[in-house]
């Protein structure tokens, strides 16, 4: 007996409504391309992108499709292959609001909502116009009588919870337990979402939980709403331990974005693939 | 003697003279010479029987860390990661860092990726090595047109970490705290006083001890080439086949 | 070659000097009691014990002992065998100064360590006499704008470092890594302590970190100063999914603590084996 | 039908009553009739093709948690456990709870372990039930010694959380939180208002509903028996030896 939901891609996308705050893993914590493409298909529009703490092609697709009014993240990038072209653009341009951060702000605002505490502080920032630009993050002097210097100044961070997130990774247990290993920000991630849709690329006959070793390498089913198995569910990215990212075919995306027509050419391939 | 010492060797081995004194030195994404010179540093130290950690997130083998991508800087906010790196897309005179863009904020004439995690990691790190291989006055300039992470703070600032070199193509430079500027204090082969002025965007002091960079000796080179280099290539496949062939 | 340090149990108690403040693991997390043998042998005084969030028979016996000025924790228990009797009586008679905590309280107070923060917010506790009774906890009102309704009162909880912890778990490998599988608020104690030391039933000839899923269980070695083999180590406490606590021997010290004189008496044999 | 109902499963079905509606039931440790209610209401729920997720701390096999021990802390403030179960050596008519101590603080007449971690839980958890056995003036008094945990807060406090039941070896009071007052809802066999007011420290309500405590059904006593007699006695021996003899 399977105790959780399965879902097919379409059924998750069915989930994502337009202006959400998606959370969005980075490269190395498993990117969820094909539901990417089945969200890109639905049109969806408006989407407010979190990203932990960066996104690659996931995010640069999305805001070349025209789904994405806003994005906090660290970095957009396609890494080796350089600069994201539509994420740039659409910056150059102000089609889309970008809210510059910082890993590790990108961190604490959802371990707050963790918590479930209104702000966290964060030392550092200081000074650099990633903070001067935020005009939802906070400056107080360090209220703490017992730490600090006089007048130390401290950034306070709000609390970020997310609509929803969607991840790809490589196993999920008969009890739809999910193998995370040690990317544990997706734990983070699940635990500051309102809602966690997981693709995986198999569903094993096992339970995780049946051994402290195992047990200690998920996400415990309790924090997910539903799973739906997708074969490659990464590609072309990578899914760490199971497969490398297809540079081949990134690198001829990066090529093609450079453009908005060589990118709508290059998608419209993509969408039917 | 000529051992056709190559320019990223020539920086590889300016990098690793910097870490000699760490106990853990952190690389970050897409730095194959900065990841190089920590592991060369790291196996040099075992000649004096001292224990360099090393942690590359690039690579698997070499990301000592299991508690998700937060842990790096948890890790350097507890002070437990002695030397970073750090680039820019644009470097001031007053150590400030640009990995945003140019122009005027938010909508740049040309956006680049973002901060990452600098505005922390430029905090606490006690040796930061800013590196940027181009030296031109477009990477080295004035003032930044978008501060990623100041190069100083006020005092009432938390602050242990912050920069101590920049090193280019064509120079080594110190970075002095206190006069928030860059003393310039060790040339590249065929770079002159003047060269650098030239090629600067900013002012900078002169140490004066200025004098040409150290080239790396027999025994280094062939450490990089025939030890580090298959290191290397695990995790930057491209740089070490582009660089040594392997 | 192995790449950590290796020590006896005696030098590791050589590392604890009076007045430090010491971290104590919970029941479930390794409790090193060869360790807290050797330490009372050594007669150290005016430890102050950081529990997280609680300690069973260890605080008993270092406080019976006469090595606890003071003690911060959520709980000290003898579990079903009933209060912990020489830190009820030291309590009562003011012997010790207990600093009253809660588990999440304790945890968070690491985590500001743990992120360099000069403090952590935490929701709840409020109006509690554990909060009034705390003066190095401060109230202050919600200055986050946009969370919270007016005038919500929110706990600060200082940064707390420690200045050594010491804990047995199961597995070393060979590069000094600690297998502590779901025991997580062992990474938290380690990241927000100055010295770290770990006795280990066994090591073993492996790099858990050859291995996704294996690195995933680890306590990293760079947070690491020492290590000691000991087997038993957590005896006569139990050490999860390695043996159980012995529960005839935690029987009879809790018959024998009952009074100071037959807890000396017990600790003279104990202190021996 | 005299099914030789023994009083511990008396209360096992009173509680199990009250998890009805919950998706997630989480049970502190030496708590063995809460832990078995916790998995009689799971057991009973496939009946309606619902799935109840419990949480028993004590034991691995029903500890979902992977986050290390803070993580029951931070799931509760994330509003993702429905009940909670909380003692209290003192509980008063206003429900605050007192697990530290009998007498004034901090040098207590008698001391107790501990508030553990019912100052945060208390606030967050919408259904906290408290539990305790011994019904008499001296565990139900009028104010307790020690607050642990407060019963009600302030409008500007954040409180999701708080108690709804007291269930005790004698009686199941509700909690009204407006009033700030427990109101009688359920006697045991043998008692009455009567002898409850006698024991009882604090002034209460009654309900108008009062009534007998509802004793389990033959099924109900075979599914405990059977079913989750053996499952309890994995992490609870001696309780399950005890009364179920497994």
């Amino acid at each position: 007996m399977k105790s959780f939901e399965e879902f097919t891609v379409k059924e998750i996308v069915d989930q994502i409504e337009d202006g959400i705050l998606l959370g969005i893993p980075a490269d190395y914590s498993g990117v969820p391309m094909t539901f990417t493409k089945e969200l890109i298909n639905k049109g969806v529009k408006n989407l407010k992108l979190y990203c932990l703490p960066l996104t690659t092609i996931q995010g640069d697709m999305l805001i070349g499709s025209g789904c994405v009014s806003e994005i906090e993240t660290a970095a957009v990038t396609l890494g080796e292959f350089g600069l994201a072209p539509r994420f740039s653009q659409a910056v150059e341009n102000g089609k889309i609001l970008i809210k510059d951060s910082t890993c590790p702000a990108l961190h604490a605002q959802l371990q707050a909502t963790e918590k479930s505490v209104p702000f966290m502080p964060l030392r550092g920032v200081v000074g650099s116009d990633v903070q001067k630009n935020r005009k939802d993050w906070q400056i107080i002097s360090n209220p703490m009588k017992s730490s600090g210097v006089e007048n130390e100044p401290i950034l306070l961070l709000p609390a970020v919870q997310l609509d929803v997130l969607v991840f790809h990774a490589s196993y999920a247990d008969r009890n739809g337990n999910i193998q995370i290993g040690r990317r544990r920000e997706l734990a983070t991630l699940a635990h500051a979402s309102k809602k966690v849709f997981v693709t995986v690329e198999e569903i094993i006959d096992t339970d995780f939980f049946e051994n402290e070793l195992s047990a200690a390498t998920c996400l415990p089913a309790l924090y997910i709403d539903g799973i739906s198995v997708v074969k490659n569910g990464a590609w072309p990215c990578k899914l760490p331990g199971v497969y490398e990212s297809d540079n081949d075919e990134i690198k001829k995306y990066s090529i093609a974005a450079k453009t908005q027509p060589s990118f709508n050419e290059y998608m419209k391939q993509f969408l039917k693939s | 003697m000529n051992l056709n010492i190559k320019r990223e060797e020539l920086l590889i081995s300016q990098l690793a003279n910097l870490l000699k004194n760490d106990n853990h030195v952190a690389v970050g994404a897409a730095s194959p010479i900065p990841g190089a010179a920590a592991l060369l540093a790291k196996e040099e130290a075992k000649n004096f029987n001292k224990r360099l950690r090393v942690t590359i997130l690039h690579s698997n083998k070499y990301n000592n860390f299991t508690d998700g991508a937060r842990e790096l800087f948890d890790c350097a906010a507890q002070g437990r990661i002695d030397t970073f790196f750090l680039g820019g897309i644009q470097i001031d005179g007053n150590a400030n860092i640009n990995l945003v863009g140019t122009g005027e904020y938010p909508n740049v004439d040309k956006r680049f990726p973002g901060s990452f995690g600098s505005p922390l990691m430029y905090f606490v790190v006690p040796q930061i090595i800013l590196f940027r291989e181009e030296h031109s006055p477009r990477t080295l300039v004035k003032n930044v047109d978008f501060i990623s992470a100041p190069g100083v703070s006020d005092d009432n600032i938390y602050r242990p970490g912050g920069p101590k070199y920049l090193l280019t193509n064509r120079a080594l430079f110190k970075f002095n705290k206190k006069q928030k500027k860059f003393s310039l204090f060790k040339l590249n082969m065929n770079e002159t006083l003047d060269s650098i002025i030239e090629l600067t965007g900013f002012d900078f002091d002169v140490d004066k001890d200025l004098s040409e960079m150290d080239l790396p000796d027999k025994t280094r080179i062939e450490t990089l080439r025939k030890c580090i280099a298959p290191m290397v290539s695990e995790f930057y496949p491209e740089f070490a086949n582009r660089i040594w062939g392997v």
